[in-house]
């Protein structure tokens, strides 16, 4: 039981990661509105930045920032000491990204609305088929 | 398209779980993501660039050329929304709303009527439910500064603790939005006009291509900060640390303006009239 | 001077773009000045990078000065250096174009369009000078948010199309990122060379293999693969005939570009086309994609939607001729890259040049051009004959090649579509030609005699010499095909 | 790092994300969206990576919100579905 347990929690971000990848491909795919399409690819893509997190984690070990002598005393640096930095930033970068993007898609989905006067999709469709 | 919708969520959820069964176990030490190159950052980060908190030592320097495009892309996004929804010559209404502030009673003035004077008890509105809170207007105009100099701490203290150009950028951007929200557009663009944000965030990731080009042109490669050595009057390896503000404030300025940018055109449809 | 061309190159134009912007509140004469002169120095750059590597081999640049697997590397061999050419070439050309359709459209915000127009032309140049795989997800988002506003300002259902393209675009570029993500987790690594060199050594493949599905999964989305096209027509054809110039040729040949470099520099082809099954996968997606594209096509009514279909048709050339992984058929696909960024430049332009003077492009209304616009005509034919694959046209070269590594590998099904497609483009073309010789029906419904002359209604001079200088390129490319094959191409195919 | 806390935080990321999809009304689902983006970003501080969840703070339960609430306020409230 403990076994399984265990095997669940170590891989419970993974699976949390790929749950909510789907959900928000869904939202992406299915959903009519725009706002909940957009809604939708905030979700995926924060999934894919808690995966990039979930692969920087590291057991033991403290925040990378470090720890460094201020009045001269040397202090050995150790590796397995710090989570990876790296995911970090590269996540930085994804984040402000996904920010960017949900501007430019909001701004489009203000657009659209502008010239439909709606934002479910098969209502714009069937305007579209009516012309 | 529902349908459509399941089948491929389904299709990608095995495809995912598929992926997963070789993973190395989490949080695993010995993951070959953990020490293949992140050791060198967590050892070297001091010795090179003299700034302790890894994330920001790798975000602006070993990585700079990253964050340089990720502020692009912060700028286009500010671009694209003025480009896609900015309008400059609308119809302008015919009869103008006032409200007369310590009475409540709401004004319409037609075309040709004499406007009330600036700074006067009378404030311009669009709607009639537009509401007025004195409450929240003092608030937010009181706390607003106090956050503004917490946003200049992050971007400042980013070398030492989590933080940094963008989130304080972030903060900053948050205030002007915040005194948007609690008063309204207009005021607020008279305060600071979309052409200040949109130089601002130009002049933002301008401060980082130039600081980049500086280095070039000193003789080093593209946004090599020990370059700067000379002209900063310092050793390489301060010059680098020197270098991480100048980009951090940059994008901290750019982030910042973008923000805000991105607020005027979202709130108003690119009216630019009284907003949220 | 030399050695910083690879940072110059793309710096440039993105530093030009907020000179733009801020500028542009002031007056908006100076932004197509500065954008011109900015996309020139990307191509005198380009054009120097190609003779550097061309002499000397592969170029290393490290932004920042950290070496490779730490830092950020630019690795720039003949393959990249060939489609930076490319790449700035046309964007130079279509900027030349653009000058008259951008004057007057977009009320008041023409800088936003120059400056939009550079960053997206320095994310292309980014994305294909890169040796980084993150970098280059940065890059690529670069490309596509300045790529959806610029769509999304088209005509009144541009929004629409810039949206669903945003969507798609964005499941694509997420899922290249997924890939490295478990890129990273197996290796550890984010730089191309070093993780070309790490792969090999590693003992159980399945974390690679799906790093691999995901990265060209998301790029097949990003270069409309047929399945996943959906977004393309509407995004290219509602587009504003300014930027669809630009995004047409381009973006999905850039993607190509990617694919062939992922599985060049970082998977290398002794994995990827290892794998038993997923290359025929994949020559049969081009398959399927080249004969629905080309029959999609056949029912459209608009020259830009069958344009469009066409891309999605010329996508599967290139994806299923570099997957039969003979090296023929990969010559035919990055020589293809070229000569169909040049033909579908010569293809918008004259689109281009329709809708500034008839203001739509329903076939329709084509009528009596031959005699109304002779010279931009003159391209067109010139630029269908090039994508029926005629020869001295440069199509035919790139198509021969193609069919030559389809016989070769022993791939008939694709030999037999791309004789299909061309014989689908065939009646295509010559139904629109057709078209253009009838005359067009007077008010009352009557056709003109024939000998009331029709009044010649050409485009303006600076859309039609930028329209000359292509047509005569598809003309001279296809004359040097050898010389581009043997001096270039050859030196890129790796040893498989 | 204490597991239980681990699970329970991604539970409940998981049930506001799809909260956040099926909510009828926008506005309910732009502020169910920054919830999640808040508990995303309490499982990145707890997992360590600290200027993540600091800017997932700032920009994804903040800024974002706003722009979500701005551009459901310029277009339309109620959604079909």
């Amino acid at each position: 039981m403990e076994e399984i347990t265990a095997l669940l929690v170590s891989r419970y971000n993974y699976w949390a990661f790929i749950v909510l990848m789907m959900v928000g491909l869904y939202g992406m795919i299915a959903k009519n509105n725009l706002v909940k399409k957009i809604i939708g690819m905030n979700i995926f893509q924060t999934a894919i930045i808690l995966f990039y997190v979930s692969i920087g984690a590291k057991k033991d070990a403290t925040i990378p920032i470090i720890e460094h002598g201020h009045h001269g005393e040397e202090v050995v640096i150790k590796a397995v000491d710090y989570i990876n930095p790296l995911p970090h930033v590269l996540m930085l970068t994804a984040i402000v990204v996904s920010v960017a993007t949900l501007g430019v898609a909001l701004a489009l989905a203000i657009r659209v609305y502008r010239q439909y006067n709606t934002l479910e999709e098969n209502e714009i469709k069937s305007q579209l088929s009516e012309e | 398209m529902k349908k459509t919708g399941l089948i491929m969520v389904i299709v990608t959820g095995i495809l995912l779980i598929a992926g997963t069964t070789e993973f190395p176990d989490w949080a695993d030490p010995n993951s070959p993501a953990s020490s293949h190159v992140s050791p060198y950052y967590i050892l070297k980060a001091i010795d090179d660039t003299a700034v302790p908190n890894v994330v920001s030592a790798v975000l602006a320097d070993y990585r700079g050329y990253d964050t340089m495009f990720e502020t692009a892309v912060i700028f286009a996004a500010g671009l694209a929304c003025f480009f896609l929804l900015r309008q400059f010559n609308r119809k302008r209404a015919k009869t103008k709303m006032y409200r007369h502030v310590p009475t409540g009673i709401i004004i319409d003035i037609d075309e040709g009527g004499k406007l009330p004077e600036e700074n006067s008890n009378f404030e311009r509105i669009d709607s009639q439910w537009t509401p007025y809170d004195l409450i929240i207007k003092t608030t937010c105009r009181i706390i607003i500064p106090f956050i503004q100099v917490f946003a200049l701490y992050v971007i400042i203290h980013g070398h030492h603790s989590p933080g940094g150009g963008f989130q304080g950028g972030v903060i900053l951007g948050a205030t002007i939005i915040l005194f948007a929200i609690s008063h309204d557009l207009r005021t607020t663009i008279k305060r600071l006009s979309e052409k200040m944000a949109s130089v601002f965030s130009s002049m933002g990731v301008f401060l980082f291509a130039a600081t980049g080009m500086l280095c070039l042109l000193l003789g080093s490669v593209y946004l090599d900060y020990s370059a700067l050595s000379d002209l900063l009057g310092t050793d390489p390896v301060m010059a680098r640390s020197h270098g991480i503000l100048i980009i951090e404030i940059g994008v901290g300025l750019s982030v910042m303006a973008v923000m805000i940018w991105l607020y005027y055109n979202l709130s108003s449809a690119g009216k630019h009239n009284e907003g949220l | 001077m030399s050695e910083q061309f690879p940072a110059l190159l793309i710096t440039v134009p993105l530093i030009s773009a907020f000179f733009i912007t801020a500028l542009g509140w002031r007056s908006a004469k100076p932004a197509y000045p500065i954008a011109l002169l900015a996309l020139a120095s990307a191509l005198f750059s380009s054009m120097g990078l190609f003779g550097e590597v061309l002499k000397h081999g592969k170029v290393s640049y490290r932004l920042g000065g950290w070496p490779p697997p730490f830092g950020i590397e630019y690795a720039v061999d003949a393959l990249n250096a060939f489609v930076l050419v490319v790449i700035s070439f046309v964007a130079l050309i279509n900027l030349i174009a653009a000058k008259r359709k951008v004057d007057g459209s977009f009320s008041g915000k023409s800088p936003a369009f120059y400056a939009l127009y550079v960053m997206f032309v320095s994310g292309l140049l980014g994305i294909t000078v890169t040796g980084d795989v993150f970098n280059l997800y940065v890059l690529l988002e670069i490309t596509a948010l300045t790529g959806y506003a610029l769509i999304g300002m088209g005509d009144k259902h541009a929004p629409l199309a810039g949206f669903n393209y945003l969507i798609m675009g964005t499941i694509g570029a997420s899922f290249y990122l997924l890939g490295v993500g478990y890129l990273y987790l197996a290796t550890g690594s984010l730089n191309m060379g070093n993780l070309s060199e790490i792969i090999p050594t590693i003992q159980s493949k399945q974390t690679i293999i799906f790093a691999f599905i995901f990265c060209l999964l998301g790029l097949f989305i990003k270069m409309a693969l047929f399945p996943l096209h959906n977004w393309l027509p509407n995004a290219y054809s509602y587009s504003p005939p300014a930027a669809s110039g630009l995004i047409a040729p381009l973006t999905t040949k850039v993607m190509i570009y990617v694919m062939i470099r992922l599985v060049y520099s970082v998977f290398t082809p002794a994995f990827s086309f290892g794998h038993p099954i997923l290359p025929t996968v994949f020559i049969w997606l081009a398959i399927i994609a080249i004969v629905m594209g080309s029959l999609l096509a056949l029912a459209q009514k608009n020259l830009l939607k069958i344009l469009s279909y066409i891309i999605v048709a010329e996508v599967g050339y290139m994806v299923g001729g570099f997957w039969l992984g003979n090296s023929d058929g990969m010559t035919g696909a990055i020589l293809h890259i070229a000569n169909d960024a040049l033909m579908t430049l010569c293809l918008f332009l004259v689109a281009g040049n329709f809708i500034f003077v008839l203001k739509n492009d329903r076939l329709e209304s084509f009528k009596g051009l031959i005699h109304k616009m002779p010279l931009t005509m003159a391209a067109f034919i010139i630029g269908a004959l090039s994508i029926i694959g005629v020869p001295p046209t440069c199509g035919f070269f790139s198509k021969w090649y193609l069919i030559k590594g389809g016989i070769e590998a022993g791939q008939y099904g694709f030999v037999a579509a791309l004789l299909f497609s061309s014989l689908v483009n065939v009646i295509l073309f010559f139904k629109i030609i057709e078209i253009t010789y009838f005359e067009p029906e007077t008010k009352d419904g009557h056709s003109l005699h024939h000998h009331v002359a029709i009044p010649r209604e050409e485009a303006p001079l600076s859309m039609l010499i930028p329209l000359a200088i292509t047509t005569l390129l598809l003309i001279g490319v296809g004359l040097y095909s050898k010389e581009i094959v043997t001096g270039i191409i050859q030196h890129v195919l790796p040893t498989i | 790092m204490v597991w239980q806390f681990d699970v329970i935080i991604l539970t409940l990321v998981i049930v506001c994300g799809i909260g956040a999809l099926a909510v009828k009304d926008l506005i309910g689902a732009a502020i169910l969206f920054s919830a999640y983006s808040f508990l995303m970003c309490l499982l990145w501080a707890i997992m360590g990576a600290v200027d993540v969840a600091f800017t997932e703070a700032s920009v994804g339960a903040g800024v974002s919100t706003v722009l979500f609430v701005a551009a459901v306020f310029q277009t339309r409230r109620r959604s079909k579905d």
